[in-house]
């Protein structure tokens, strides 16, 4: 296929003292696909999106995004340019609620300036109806109504996931980055996860690249698969030539592995079923018109 | 600038003594302890009462006025730090601070705001180093800051000091060991005012002492020594502690008197503050992180 | 160096709307530095004309109808003190002392001035300037104070006289500073000025100590303007002397580097012009025993002599200008002190003994304003007249409010308990 | 004998209620998993029987006798738990994570050495990274530790929440399969797990709603039970 | 079907009723609040201007932080250089009023603004203690600087005549500290209130979601300073007269207490606690002595000692009991009188 590649990452390395992290990693993900990121514990995949994410200042390698080298940009630079993620540990902020979570996430969309929110000027008030609204439909979507007005810290381990999820797509992203969306939840919980995923890309053209060890949900969904080791390209390709690939198999599957154990979404998924087709962040998502800068 | 120098040294033994509490509270509870000072306060003032105004053996007033203070560190630790473990460290810090005010208002409420003169440990006059008359008394609090620097070193190298560290970063994991934060969280505060105990009671001799005496002259020049010594370390702090004293004395020496700059010490140890903490965050002798 | 800032500063008290006596009092004698530009201020010993202070009330401030305060059986006064903040006298003095006089000053009965008794207002101004002021207002408006007393503290009385000009309120207080005071035309200082005290210091150090060398001589004086005067007094007198001038919120300690150290040498005579604390802190910590002598550590001296002397009798032999005679010797100069003291049953000590000479003067004051007191009637009586009391110095308001010439000289003794003597009282030069 | 019996348990976060009478026997010895959806009260189960939380309904019994006291006692005892989310000391190594482990023995310095070389035998990870601080680990590695950190005061009953959180499947194998050895030398091991895979090793299972245990049985059994297929795998 | 109707038509005249009743409650309590104002005379008038001018501080303080999470022990620094810029500006270059204010507020923001860079890479603990140090240091070098400040004699600030009366000038007080809250409330409810939660809480969470945390983080230092400088200002006119006693570390530290004491984040717990610390040393010590009845063992003078004492009591009670302030205390209070609104 010949889509064009959203995001080419060059040559990155990373060391924490004397320990390599990243030795000389390249990928590629191209738009409007799934791609897994898959590796043993510990072999970088985190630091990775932290490096992507410029978190981390890797010591080596480029990152283009979008076609435009995004190496030197700092995190919210880049988050601007349409990069989202989720956190292994959570990117909710726990003393919030739901909604003030999703509405935060909407911060680069709100199309008025932080000093002009203060003085309390006239555009402004219209302007937070609108993002509370659309806020609600996001959490509609992810099924978050019930708990909107509940903090995020209370809520137990799956909804404060989804609510991460939501708060991700709630930037109106481009690409989005997701840190093991599946762990913690249940078997069914992780199918859904599933259907979900290829809505988000089907329907809204998101990209979408996938660190996970639930290898069933990786095999249902990517398109495309990074193996890592010790911070190394181990190898990549489709999901089921990566299945049985022996040093796959060896470094990070082990003996059990059984390709294709996943259902695929043979049930329809509970989110999926009332999600909203006239979705907010899409055709009128302001990409257009220059985002202020979010300081006074 | 030889006797400014030796003044700074002995003036900086102070702060490297409240320093070490200082530093073993954040080691231990990441808490920056704002009533370091008013354990020494509270025992120069009992000190002050059992010695002088009853008359009694000074080793009645050290042992009273050391009780005094710990019982003040678990009161502190009981009272206010354990039921606001959960908050954020902000308020810790104001409740800390909001302690030191008001050990100082009870201080003054019940032995009035005047100045008052303790006996020293050791009579005898002064020995002259560099130019400067130096009380035997600063001598014994430059050794005792060494020793206790020295002892608190080690003892986080034992068992103990590795609880202590373990319960500060992750209490729910401490407990599942088998550590109990309270009793850790009691040991710490009491090693603590122990430790804020002593140097108010070397230092009350040293010259006249007011209701806050420690904390409103002593406290920020011991938070910068324990900064300068990276917050963590032990002999950072009293690394840390001797090099404010120097750096406060030789800013009186050569900006305030050569120059009549005010605020010559201040200025001092805000200047070398910030440069610790814009160039070598992790303090002189202190590890990253 | 400072000069201009200074007049600057005494001409800004100068516009504090309602310092109204500008009427133009002629400027001081030339070789006043310090006061030359200054309109109406009273300059140096009888220095000035009388237009300036206290003759400002001329100007029909006479029966001004301001009876606030007074009541046919009552005059309220209002008196000020720090309590808390750097430099605080002892709660429990100050509350024995303020009443005293005005309870027990008769003869063991309450002191009564044309039928009526005086009752005291009291506020504590945290040695602030600032909070000084406000409570100044709090006394003179919500708490109805017909005149208010300065205890102590500089800078706070002088911002208190400053209000109590703007308003027409009798302000009387030792004498401090006579920096933009000379022309509060509601101001009396009650004792000499340490503009006056200081050339009479040197006098003291040179005649009586037998220190001539300006080189064996250092000035500490804390940093602030209303001090530059008392400096220039000193070094006008005395020549080129070591001046520190330490911040007022610094602590002692570090002032005994330079007093005592082989870079600055040891001084003989060492002139302290500084919070007691600060001074206590010096005297501690110097190594070197120089003498110290002074003015205007005017309240609580018995305190300060005795923690002095429990600190290695670091303050023994100090010797400081002072109002009064020393407290000890209280009943020589008036024995109705001490009965008043038996009367009340309460324990007394300098800052009791200061405040009842102040009580007096301020008596006398009362009675010269007449029957029909009210605010205007009191200034006139008092610009220009003559008390004595036996207690405080003479005084004499004729050339402005810097009226007193006299002062007692008390010396810190140590055994027995800390405490001072009288070497000389009421003398006006040596 | 059953070592850990729970009857009726009652528990929860404050005024929150989340046990609402919690039934289950242990064996000495067992290998046993406690199921359940998101929110069930797992974790919260084995937070009480570690002594984190209050009880406030019920009993818990250990070892014949009525189970109460602090969670130092309780590891004393023997009952220790392995807590979800790696709760880790992030600014300790990973030797002293270990060394703390063995706290409530910390006496006896030969066990203490001893059980160290145990846990390197079964993660030898751990001891390649031993001077490394635990907050720079990864999260698999984390887990390793934690996990190692419980066997260090050599527990009579191993609680382990959610032991595969975030593990690459051949860890998780790897680690099921400590887990299992670790009961094989006689540790009664409590799992809590989403990973199904486990039932094929457990020999009792247990399935949790909403605070109460609705199914319980032996591991294979509750694998191909149809009502845990219908509660747990929606099917 | 009727009756459905009408108990709708009743529930929508309830909540007509329960508007009508909490407007007018509303309403009366300022009023109430008013009433010294009205009827007290020049002292309460001067009062009640130190309570408007301690309620923006604390408002200043609870920007940075309450809402920025950035803890300053220095405050007393730009609340100084505040008010001895606009006394410069009133007595040196006799600038009018307004001039003052804004340059004791334009002072007081650059200085925050740089202070702000520090915390750029100091945070935390230790920004406190780097804003402490560097609050006794401006306390000790700026403020001792005769040629700016008058030194220990104080720096004058006269008042212009349209607002030499204290009450004209407790109304000015009073408005701007109106406007510090209108500004207050619009930033928490718009985006840069949010951005400033996530800062708080999580920079590199904030981060990832484009917010600008450099940015935020030193806006809020410069707000809080701005007002910080504006309350200054307000202080030096208040007073007529300002030095550098007037901002010692205790005070920064009292600013501190009592913007906790009201709870951060909470506009009218903060304003209420500033209040009460502005007024309490001004008003206990009298009233306790006017009372009929005086204990044995207390007088006068000790209850001129009471005030610090009583505050810090109350900050450790408020603390241990109601950890956010008297605003949570407050809470059901507010969220009756806003029902509807949302926090
Ligand atoms: N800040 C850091 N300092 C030191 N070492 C680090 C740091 N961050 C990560 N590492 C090390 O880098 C390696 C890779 O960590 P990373 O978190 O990227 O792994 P991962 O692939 O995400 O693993 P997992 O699947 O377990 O989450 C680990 O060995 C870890 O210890
Ligand atoms: N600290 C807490 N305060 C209040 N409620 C809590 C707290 N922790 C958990 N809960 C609630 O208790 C219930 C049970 O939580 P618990 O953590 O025991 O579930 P779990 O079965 O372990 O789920 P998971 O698979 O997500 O770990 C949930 O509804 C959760 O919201
Ligand atoms: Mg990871
Ligand atoms: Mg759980």
């Amino acid at each position: 296929m010949s889509r064009r590649q959203l995001l080419k990452v060059e040559g990155l390395s990373l060391r924490f003292g004397g320990l390599q992290v990243l030795d000389d990693l390249s990928l590629t993900v191209r738009e409007g696909r799934i791609v897994g990121l898959i590796g043993p514990n510990g072999a970088g995949k985190t630091s990775c999106f932290n490096c992507l994410t410029g978190i981390y200042r890797p010591q080596g390698g480029r990152v283009f995004f979008d076609g435009k080298d995004v190496s030197h940009l700092p995190t919210h630079r880049r988050a601007r340019r349409g990069i989202a993620r989720t956190w292994q540990n959570l990117g909710v902020i726990d003393a919030l609620t739901v909604t003030e979570n999703v509405m935060l996430a909407q911060h680069q969309r709100a199309g008025y300036s932080a000093l002009a929110g203060m003085l309390g000027l006239a555009g402004t008030w219209h302007r937070e109806r609108e993002l509370r609204r659309d806020a609600a439909e996001i959490i509609e979507y992810f099924g978050l109504e019930d708990v909107a007005d509940e903090r995020a810290g209370e809520l137990p381990y799956g909804v404060r996931k989804t609510c991460d999820m939501a708060m991700a797509l709630a930037t109106d992203p481009k690409m989005l980055m997701l840190d093991e969306p599946a762990s913690g939840l249940s078997p069914e919980e992780a199918l859904a996860l599933g259907t979900t995923l290829r809505e988000l890309r089907d329907r809204l053209r998101l990209t979408i690249l996938m660190i996970e060890h639930h290898v069933p949900l990786v095999a249902d969904v990517c398109d495309y698969v990074y193996v890592l080791n010790f911070g190394r390209l181990l190898t990549e390709g489709e999901p089921e030539a990566i299945q049985r690939h022996p040093e796959v198999i060896a470094a990070y599957l082990g003996g059990a592995a059984e390709p294709g154990a996943g259902s695929d979404g043979g049930t329809v998924p509970v989110a999926a079923a009332d999600g909203p087709p006239d979705w907010p962040l899409v055709p009128e998502g302001p990409h257009s018109d220059g985002r202020p800068d979010g300081t006074a | 600038m030889g006797a400014f120098i030796a003044l700074g040294v002995f003036q900086g033994a102070v702060y490297g003594l409240l320093a070490v509490g200082i530093v073993l509270v954040y080691k231990a509870k990441r808490v920056f302890n704002f009533a370091q000072g008013e354990f020494g306060g509270v025992a120069a003032f009992t000190a002050f009462s059992l010695v002088v105004s009853l008359g009694l053996p000074y080793w009645v007033g050290v042992a009273g006025g050391l009780a005094a203070a710990v019982a003040m560190g678990l009161t502190v630790e009981r009272v206010i730090v354990r039921p606001l473990e959960s908050e954020s460290r902000t308020i810790m810090l104001v409740a800390l601070v909001g302690v030191a005010l008001f050990t100082i208002a009870i201080i003054v409420l019940l032995g009035q705001p005047i100045p008052r003169v303790m006996p020293p440990l050791v009579q005898g006059t002064g020995l002259n180093l560099l130019g400067a008359g130096i009380l035997p008394q600063q001598l014994i609090l430059l050794a005792v800051l060494a020793v206790l620097a020295a002892a608190m070193a080690w003892f986080f190298k034992t068992d103990l000091g590795l609880a202590v560290l373990a319960s500060s970063q992750d209490t729910r994991a401490a407990q599942v060991v088998g550590i109990s934060p309270v009793a850790i969280s009691r040991l710490v505060w009491g090693m603590a005012a122990l430790l804020g105990g002593i140097a108010g009671l070397l230092y009350a001799p040293v010259g006249i002492f007011t209701p806050g005496f420690m904390t409103l002259t002593m406290l920020v020049p011991a938070f910068a020594a324990a900064v300068l010594g990276g917050m963590t370390s032990l002999p950072g702090a009293f690394v840390g502690g001797i090099a404010i004293g120097v750096v406060q004395n030789l800013g009186i020496y050569l900006l305030g008197q050569q120059l009549k700059v005010p605020g010559a010490a201040e200025l001092g140890v805000f200047a070398l503050l910030m440069l610790v903490l814009l160039i070598r965050p992790q303090g002189l002798l202190g590890k990253e992180a | 160096q400072f000069e201009g800032v200074h007049e600057d500063f005494v001409e800004a008290g100068g516009e504090n709307p309602g310092l109204g006596g500008a009427s133009e009092g002629t400027g001081a004698d030339g070789t006043d530095g310090t006061d030359a530009s200054t309109e109406g201020a009273g300059g140096g010993d009888g220095g000035s004309d009388g237009d300036g202070g206290g003759g400002g009330n001329d100007n029909g401030n006479a029966g001004n109808g301001d009876t606030t305060g007074v009541t046919d059986s009552t005059i309220t006064i209002g008196i000020h003190a720090p309590l808390t903040g750097a430099a605080p006298l002892r709660q429990d003095s100050f509350e024995t002392g303020k009443d005293l006089y005005w309870q027990y000053g008769n003869g063991g009965g309450p002191v009564e001035i044309f039928g009526r008794t005086v009752e005291t207002v009291f506020a504590d101004d945290q040695y602030r300037p600032s909070t000084a002021r406000q409570v100044c207002q709090t006394m003179a408006e919500e708490q109805q104070a017909f005149a208010l007393i300065g205890a102590g503290g500089t800078d706070q009385i002088q911002a208190c006289a400053q209000y109590a000009a703007s308003e027409d309120v009798p302000y009387l207080s030792t004498g401090v500073t006579e920096t933009g005071m000379g022309s509060l035309d509601t101001y009396f200082a009650a004792s000499m000025t340490y503009r006056q005290q200081t050339p009479m210091l040197a006098d003291y150090i040179k005649s009586e100590l037998g220190v001539t060398d300006p080189s064996r001589v250092a000035a500490v004086v804390t940093n602030t303007p209303n001090f530059d005067d008392a400096v220039e007094g000193f070094t006008d007198a005395f020549g080129d002397v070591d001046v520190f001038r330490p911040d007022k919120n610094e602590r002692g300690s570090s002032a005994a580097g330079n007093l005592c150290t082989g870079t600055v040498g040891n001084y003989d005579a060492v002139f302290v012009l500084t919070s007691p604390t600060f001074y206590l802190e010096m005297a501690a910590a110097s190594g070197c025993r120089p003498q110290f002598v002074g003015v205007g550590v005017s309240m609580g001296l018995d305190q300060v002599a005795s923690t002095g002397c429990s600190a290695a009798s670091s303050t023994e032999g100090a010797r400081f200008f002072n109002p009064t005679p020393a407290f000890a010797d209280a009943g020589e100069y008036d024995p109705a002190f001490l009965a008043a003291v038996d009367a009340a049953g309460i324990e007394a000590d300098d800052v009791t003994w200061m405040m009842w000479g102040q009580s007096k003067v301020l008596h006398q004051m009362l009675e010269k304003a007449g029957e029909d007191l009210d605010r205007g009637a009191f200034l006139d009586a008092v610009a220009g007249s003559n008390f004595s009391t036996g207690v405080f110095p003479d005084l004499n308001y004729k050339d402005g409010p810097f009226g007193a010439t006299q002062v007692s000289v008390l010396r810190n003794v140590c055994s027995g308990g800390g405490h001072y003597e009288t070497d000389h009282a009421f003398v006006s030069g040596f | 004998m059953a070592l850990l019996e729970v009857e009726n348990l009652r528990a929860g976060y404050g005024s929150v209620p989340v046990l609402h009478g919690v039934n289950l026997a242990v064996d000495e010895g067992a290998n046993a998993v406690l199921l359940g959806l998101n929110g069930a009260g797992k974790s919260t189960t084995l937070m009480t029987l570690a002594g984190l939380l209050p009880v406030t309904g019920g009993e818990i019994r250990y070892d014949g006798r009525v189970l109460k006291g602090s969670p130092g006692a309780r590891v004393r005892q023997g009952i220790v738990l392995v807590p979800e989310g790696r709760h880790v000391f992030p600014a300790l190594t990973v030797k002293q994570n270990l060394r703390l482990g063995a706290w409530t023995i910390r006496r006896d310095s030969r066990r203490v050495r001893q059980l160290l070389l145990e846990v390197y035998a079964i993660f030898p990870r751990l001891e390649e990274r031993a001077d490394q601080l635990a907050g720079t680990l990864s999260g698999g590695e984390q887990q390793m530790l934690a996990i190692g950190r419980g066997m260090m005061s050599s527990p009579r009953l191993l609680l382990i929440d959610e032991a595969s959180l975030g593990l690459s499947p051949k860890l998780t194998e790897q680690v099921f399969a400590a887990v299992k050895l670790i009961n094989e030398r006689g540790t009664t091991v409590l799992m809590v797990e989403q990973n199904a895979g486990v039932l094929a090793q457990a020999d009792t299972a247990f399935v949790m709603q909403q605070g109460r245990i609705t199914v319980s049985g032996s591991g294979a059994d509750t694998l191909n039970d149809d009502a845990v297929r219908a509660a747990y795998f929606g099917t | 079907m009727a009756t459905a109707t009408m108990t709708f038509a009743r529930v929508k005249v309830q909540r007509r009723f329960g508007l009508a009743l909490r407007v007018t409650l509303v309403i009366a309590l300022l009023a109430v609040a008013a009433l010294p104002l009205v009827y007290g005379g020049d002292v309460w008038a001067q009062r009640i201007s130190r309570a408007a001018i301690y309620a923006i501080i604390g408002l200043s303080i609870n920007t940075l932080t309450g809402h920025a999470g950035q803890i300053s022990l220095g405050h007393q620094a730009f609340v100084g250089i505040g008010a001895f810029a606009a006394a410069f500006t009133a007595s040196r270059l006799g600038a009018p009023l307004g001039f003052g204010l804004a340059a004791g507020a334009v002072a007081g923001m650059a200085t925050a603004a740089v202070v702000g860079m520090v915390a750029l890479r100091v945070t935390g603990l230790y920004l406190a203690l780097v804003t402490l140090a560097f609050g006794l240091t401006a306390e000790t070098t700026i403020f001792n600087w005769r040629e700016f400040t008058g030194g220990g004699a104080g720096a004058f600030a006269p008042r212009p005549d349209i607002l030499s009366g204290d009450r004209a000038f407790a109304l000015l007080c009073l408005g701007v500290l109106a406007l510090v809250l209108y500004a207050d409330w619009r930033l928490v409810s718009t985006k840069a209130g949010r951005a400033l939660a996530a800062v708080r809480n999580d920079e590199r969470i904030a981060a990832t979601l484009g917010i600008d945390t450099t940015g935020y983080k030193l806006a809020a230092f410069s707000l809080s300073g701005l007002a910080a400088g504006l309350a200054g200002g307000l202080f030096a006119h208040w007073n007529q007269v300002v030095q550098a006693m007037d901002f010692e570390f205790q005070v920064a530290l009292v600013w501190v207490l009592m913007t906790v004491v009201g709870g951060l984040r909470s506009r009218l717990g903060v304003v209420l606690a500033s209040a009460f610390f502005a007024l309490l040393p001004l008003t206990l010590p009298n009233f306790l002595s006017g009372l009929p009845w005086q204990p044995p063992f207390l007088n006068e003078a000790v209850y001129h000692v009471l005030p610090p004492f009583i505050v810090v009591v109350m900050l450790l009670l408020v603390l241990r009991f109601f950890p956010g302030g008297l605003g949570q205390l407050l809470r059901p209070a507010t969220r009756w009188l806003t029902k509807g609104g949302r926090r």
